[in-house]
């Protein structure tokens, strides 16, 4: 096969670019159906292509498994990754951290926006159990959590955030179908902007399908995804403040 | 779903008076609450009434006629709905359709419509309450003429779901499943809309991980699986939702299109969607009395507790949410062959031995209801991106389900922890649930549970403290339990949560012939 | 996404692309491995590309599955399909076109070449019992069977073939790591023609990973796969050694 | 392997007196064999004698010196290539290696060194078998040493196989395999090596769907075992294949690399390999003194008789060639707890109530050799290209095993059909048995079969179809029964067969020091 320089695939040995897909083709099962399959995998640039699966659903589909060598390859020098910058304290280093250098509570405003009722997540984050043994927010002395819980609209939450003089806005989205999920966080990133509030407040998004890569390109600080645990935050949004505490320091005296 | 019942639940050696006891707390948590639900209407049950009369459409703004005229009767609601129809019926001769039109348009406002004769009004509710209970009695016939060519399929019935967001894209799908072996075809709501006070009209083509209820898409979905029924031999079942504000419209519409299965629960739109507990328990009632006229197999929610709370600390809560739903439903008229209990296999697949504890709650509940299909809901919460393991997890729920000898198992879906299903996750989730039923038939007839062992009492544990929890509910009534979150941790307050407004006390001479009509199918609601 | 006619992946709407894959990687997990993966995935033409799961298998690889919408699509008028040329025959039709148009038993000698021991394969074709209901063709009276078995060296089965005068030759292949079963089947073909008696026999291979347009690529006459009963491949000897017999008796003639 | 053995076999009410009467005809088929036996010997079988005092390495062409020395022997074979060698070596005063080296490059002819003093012959040639046997009891005990330290996993063993054809990745993956959870690493040969005459050298990095048998490839193999074994803190065992024509020489080189386990069974070369019968039964017996001596657990291939004949109809078969394979065995000298008897979950995945049958084939093989560390070979022939449907036949493969208590479960793939194991697969079945073995675990214990029920019933009926076979055999001699294809339906003529030209009929006094010491170390062959 072409030899690209990087890592490929690996299978039972070094570079045969095994992959194995699974799909679905609109037409019913037969030799056309595998070989629009094989033409497929041909595309993704996966050689020796493979049906060794398929199977009609009903008339009008076709089920496809199919094995193939990747031809691609990545240089892992090249790979960049976008993290949260902030490393990652425990309950008690955060706590002082928080006391030492802001010297005050941070109040941080948590929602499920939109229609998504899927508290667990952010419950994780903020609730006093926490997630697997990470303790939430509510724990934290230094904290002052306000959870509006689930489906509240942009409005409420911003109203909200402004009234409890919020330091951080925390948005959970579980639900993606349709990208429902991005509409509601960039909604809800104009609406501050619009208002005026977005620098004054840490804006910060999770779920299972946020990546902080994501969440900057919504324009919000950070983003969280699946494995989340609270302290990995509460860290986030106090070095976020200081940080900005600095600036704004420097920004008076220069 | 008449087969041999499964052994092993029967293997549980429970304690029989602590079974009576639990269903005797259960039938007075139930008493208390229907007492106070007979002294009220919401204007969800009035806008049923409307749409039992035969009221339906929308107006130039898109309101439901339903909600128009219920709006209209403001303070008067105690009143009844169909009291304000009728006599503006008797006054003007026109039919209630023609009525809702001319209120619509603003040519009629019914508070002003001068008061008919009180007989005559009545008169013509009961002959509307007549027609409509025969119309909905014609439907339930129409579905046991069908099963009685069709047949029914072995249990547990395989149940999966649709959720495209699109009816026709939902019916492409259906077919689909239907072919490869679902009996059971449930299509998922749009997210949210349990919270619209009002139902959506038409057929619609755009939803949020799920398709809305509406009356036309019930029909489409309907006509599809009739075909399908025909095709594959074996009468294909629709299931939506009874549940949210609107839950007795949504029975009522499951009623006249023929659905068969309806998501109903006493407490659910409590609990998961903050609904005034007072909205959802009075909701509820009427609903089951439309289901339990209708031929409705109700699928109550107490999978969803093991959501949000531990399937094996909470295991018992679930048990005692049972007996109560269970009390409902039977007040409500529903027999027991209607009432579908809900329970799920969600403890964590890292529990060593997990799988005795799976196997004694299955049999536990199929134990306590042998009455009931009782409904199984799949691993879904420990469910993460490997797709592989998922299967898996489902594989070993479809192994229970047998075993167990369930009667509607929900399949689980490799994906479960990504998107709803694809048409080709539905395939694999079929697939799985045939192999493992398949190769296993039998075995919960040839294994037997060794007297005093782990599964009995493990199962023997989850009853007591079922019934502990009864008896303190019942002690402290369902408000103040719910006030203080026994059920899925949560608390929610009697006069707290939304649709609270639309709760209203009912006047003396109140005027529900429908709800007179159905309350005479029997039942002692 | 770029749109492109024709049929593409499905997994709940038309033309969503929906694929799956999964793939390891030499690379440790972390956040990078992931990143690498997304790269790949975006390589091969899958849009919105999500790592789902990934998994570290014990320190130098990373298992991970995918899902992302595949831009690419195929015109379905454009698939051809290689097939057999043979209209497919039932035993009594085999049997009476071999007597009438040939008018003699019709040699076949089979065997699993190299080390390959997997004979299930073309016993399933050849032994009495068959494969599914369908009979083997030693069952069939117009044809004399030679199955060599298993492991048979090419030079056997050449010689072998050459003694009974065989009209078809059958060659199993199953095993194909390191691709030792084309190595194994074009050797044959190139024997075959060196010693001059490749066109005097209807050559034939077949194994789960054959197909038809494979095999004549390697310079066989037709190439079966998984699902392959006798009478397919009984039909399309007799009607091949009836389609040679017409040209040769036209070249006469002529 | 020392766990509270599972309940469901013990249930099983078998006739004991058809299991006695099944165990005495297998004792005495294995005794008309071993007659035959004790009168030959084999090329092979001096090869080993060979290999035992110590000459390893190829000459010029390549050629192994074992098979180069024989070969010079040609008809004097029957005397014993000890004979020869230390008669060389005595006439010479050369070390064994050093006569070795000096026949490769022909300064020495075997057949004409003057013959030294017999008795001085024997003395050196008994010296040395002293040295050997030394040699093998010393890594047995550097093996007892480590499990006592490092402690043996709950059963069943997770076995997995590695197949690169490069023994450097299959270091990689082995690693890799054990830190995910494996027990058991077998290196799974290229194909067609079992029908090699001598054994490849060195360290090999081109195979064709596994990597050849040498003693080289053994101890790297070992080497990173060990290392990884510190690691996890578990022993993990390494597995090859005593088996083909070079039987008794691998096992020697497992004995000398200290493997732990070998696949070897008294009639798999004949079925599955076209070996001559009277070569192999030869072959294994010497093969298996030296795996009793060594502390190897040998694991038997009934498994492959299910992918040729049907799992279903032949299940007895597999118990009957289980009470041959245990009778030669201990014969041999191994020790129950040393006897991996092999069986498979072959059944066609599309029978209803195919997993009753599974488990009452796999309690049914427990309890009758409940001495035995049973090995459960997974589902292989039915796999298709569906890896979703594959991984859900390993599901319930590792199911059975842990349910019935198996011993060394040799783990299925999702790509069975496909290619040998991806690094990935391996991931994916370790998962799958993690999975349903800790969620499983306790279950054989909880479950009982009811009396008199069908797996009960069909596991009687496998024994009794066993009893009868075991009965014909022994009557017709098991030469006969091959000849007749009782066994995987194949026929196998006794003087048919590759190999038959090494079998030679043992002089007078023919001298075996090697064997004579095995033999001292027990077993009545
Ligand atoms: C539990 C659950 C429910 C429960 C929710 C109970 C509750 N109070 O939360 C109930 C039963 C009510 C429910 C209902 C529905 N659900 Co639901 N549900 C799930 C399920 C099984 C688990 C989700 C979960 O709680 N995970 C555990 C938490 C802890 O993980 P997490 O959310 O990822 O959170 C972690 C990180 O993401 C991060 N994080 C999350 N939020 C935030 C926020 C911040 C600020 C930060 C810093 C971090 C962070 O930290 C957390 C801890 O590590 C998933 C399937 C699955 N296995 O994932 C489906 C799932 C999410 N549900 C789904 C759907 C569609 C629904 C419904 C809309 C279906 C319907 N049409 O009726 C309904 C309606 C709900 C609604 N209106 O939104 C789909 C979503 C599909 C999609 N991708 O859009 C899923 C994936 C199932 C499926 N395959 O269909 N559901
Ligand atoms: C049964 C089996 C065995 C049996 C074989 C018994 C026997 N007498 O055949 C035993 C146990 C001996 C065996 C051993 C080995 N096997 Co094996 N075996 C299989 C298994 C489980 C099934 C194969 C089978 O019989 N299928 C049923 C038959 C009917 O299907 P089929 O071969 O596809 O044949 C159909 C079509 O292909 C076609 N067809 C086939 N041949 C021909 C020929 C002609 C002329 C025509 C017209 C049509 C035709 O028609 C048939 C009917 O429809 C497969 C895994 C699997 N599930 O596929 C592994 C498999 C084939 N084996 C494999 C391997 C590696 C081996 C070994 C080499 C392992 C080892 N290193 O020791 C050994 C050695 C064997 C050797 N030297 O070749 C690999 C091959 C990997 C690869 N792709 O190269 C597989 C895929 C398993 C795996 N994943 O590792 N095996
Ligand atoms: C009784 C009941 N109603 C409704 C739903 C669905 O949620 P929603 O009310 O958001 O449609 C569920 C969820 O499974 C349920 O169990
Ligand atoms: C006892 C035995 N020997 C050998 C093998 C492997 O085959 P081969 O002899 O081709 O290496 C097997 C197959 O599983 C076996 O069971």
């Amino acid at each position: 096969m072409v030899e690209v320089e990087g890592v490929r695939p690996y299978g039972d040995r070094r570079d045969d670019g095994a992959v194995q897909v699974s799909f679905t083709l609109p037409v019913p099962d037969g030799e056309r159906a595998r070989e629009a399959a094989r033409m497929l995998m041909r595309q993704m640039g996966l050689e020796e292509p493979q049906v060794v699966f398929a199977r009609d659903l009903g008339g009008d589909f076709t089920f496809v498994v199919g094995y193939g060598r990747c031809r691609h390859a990545v240089d892992l020098a090249a790979v960049r990754v976008a993290r949260v910058n902030a490393e990652v304290m425990d309950f008690k280093a955060v706590n002082r951290f928080a006391r030492e250098r802001l010297g005050r509570k941070v109040v941080v405003v948590g929602a499920c926006t939109g229609s998504d009722a899927h508290t667990l997540g952010l419950d994780a984050i903020l609730s006093m159990k926490g997630f697997a043994g990470d303790y939430g927010l509510e724990r934290y002395p230094e904290f002052r959590v306000v959870n509006l819980g689930s489906q509240v609209p942009n409005e409420t939450l911003a109203g909200r955030a402004v009234e409890e003089g919020a330091d951080a806005i925390l948005v959970s989205q579980v639900v993606t179908m349709r990208d429902v999920h991005l509409t509601n966080l960039s909604r809800l990133a104009e609406m501050l902007e619009a208002e005026g509030v977005r620098d004054r407040v840490v804006l910060v998004c999770g779920g299972p399908r946020i990546t902080h890569e994501l969440a900057v390109e919504l324009g919000y600080d950070a983003g969280f995804g699946p494995g989340t645990g609270a302290s990995m935050v509460a860290s986030f949004i106090v070095q976020e403040l200081d940080r900005r505490r600095q600036v704004r320091r420097a920004g008076q005296e220069g | 779903m008449n087969e041999r019942p499964a052994a092993i639940p029967a293997d549980l050696e429970l304690d029989g008076r602590l079974v009576d006891q639990a269903r005797e707390d259960a039938r007075a948590i139930a008493r208390e609450v229907l007492d106070h639900v007979r002294e009220h209407t919401t204007t969800s049950m009035e806008r049923t009434a409307l749409r039992l009369a035969g009221i339906d459409g929308v107006d130039a703004e898109g309101t439901p006629l339903p909600n128009l005229l219920v709006e209209q009767m403001g303070a008067g609601l105690g009143y009844g709905a169909a009291y304000w129809l009728f006599n503006a019926v008797a006054a003007t001769g026109l039919d209630p359709m023609a009525v809702a039109g001319a209120v619509a348009e603003g040519r009629i406002d019914l508070a002003r419509v001068p008061s008919a004769p009180p007989g005559r009004v009545r008169e013509l509710g009961r002959a509307a309450a007549r027609a409509a209970v025969a119309a909905v009695d014609a439907r339930r016939q129409e579905r046991d003429a069908l099963v009685g060519r069709l047949g029914n399929p072995p249990s547990p019935w395989l149940y999966v779901i649709v959720a495209t967001g699109n009816i026709y894209e939902d019916v492409v799908q259906a077919r689909s499943a239907a072919r490869m072996g679902a009996d059971v075809i449930a299509v998922i709501r749009s997210t949210g809309q349990s919270l619209l006070d009002y139902v959506p009209y038409g057929p619609t083509v755009e939803g949020y991980a799920g398709t809305y209820a509406t009356q036309a898409n019930f029909r489409v979905m309907r006509e599809a699986l009739d075909g399908v029924s025909q095709e594959v031999g074996r009468y294909i079942r629709q299931v939506n939702y009874a549940s949210g504000l609107c839950m007795p419209e949504i029975a009522t519409m499951g009623a006249i299109e023929r659905l068969d299965m309806m998501l109903n629960d006493a407490m659910y739109g409590i609990l998961f969607r903050d609904i005034n507990p007072r909205r959802t328990l009075i909701d509820q009632y009427l609903s089951r009395r439309i289901s339990a006229r209708a031929g409705h197999i109700i699928n109550t929610g107490e999978d969803n507790y093991l959501t949000t709370d531990d399937a094996y600390e909470a295991a018992h809560t679930v048990i005692a949410s049972q007996f109560i739903n269970e009390q409902f439903a039977l007040s409500a008229g529903l027999k027991p062959e209607q009432i579908g209990l809900g329970h799920a296999f969600q403890m964590d697949p890292e529990m060593t031995g997990g799988l005795l504890a799976e196997i004694a709650q299955a049999a536990l509940v199929r134990a306590l209801f042998p009455g009931c299909p009782i409904k199984f809901m799949p691993p879904t919460k420990y469910k993460t991106g490997n797709i592989f393991r998922a299967h898996l997890q489902d594989a070993l729920f479809n192994l229970v389900g047998v075993m167990t000898g369930q009667g509607i198992q929900l399949l689980g879906m490799p994906t479960e922890a990504l998107h709803t299903p694809f048409v080709g996750d539905r395939y694999l989730a079929l697939e799985n649930a045939r192999y493992v039923m398949n190769n296993a038939r039998g075995l919960g007839q040839e294994l037997a549970l060794r007297p005093g062992g782990r599964i009995g009492r493990r199962a023997g544990e989850v009853l007591e403290r079922a019934a502990g929890l009864l008896g303190e509910i019942r002690y402290l009534g369902l408000w103040e339990a719910l006030e203080q979150g026994f059920f899925a941790g949560v608390r929610r307050d009697r006069e707290g949560g939304k649709g609270r407004e639309g709760v209203v006390l009912r006047e003396a001479d109140y005027f529900n012939p429908f709800l007179e009509a159905l309350e005479g199918g029997g039942g002692d609601g």
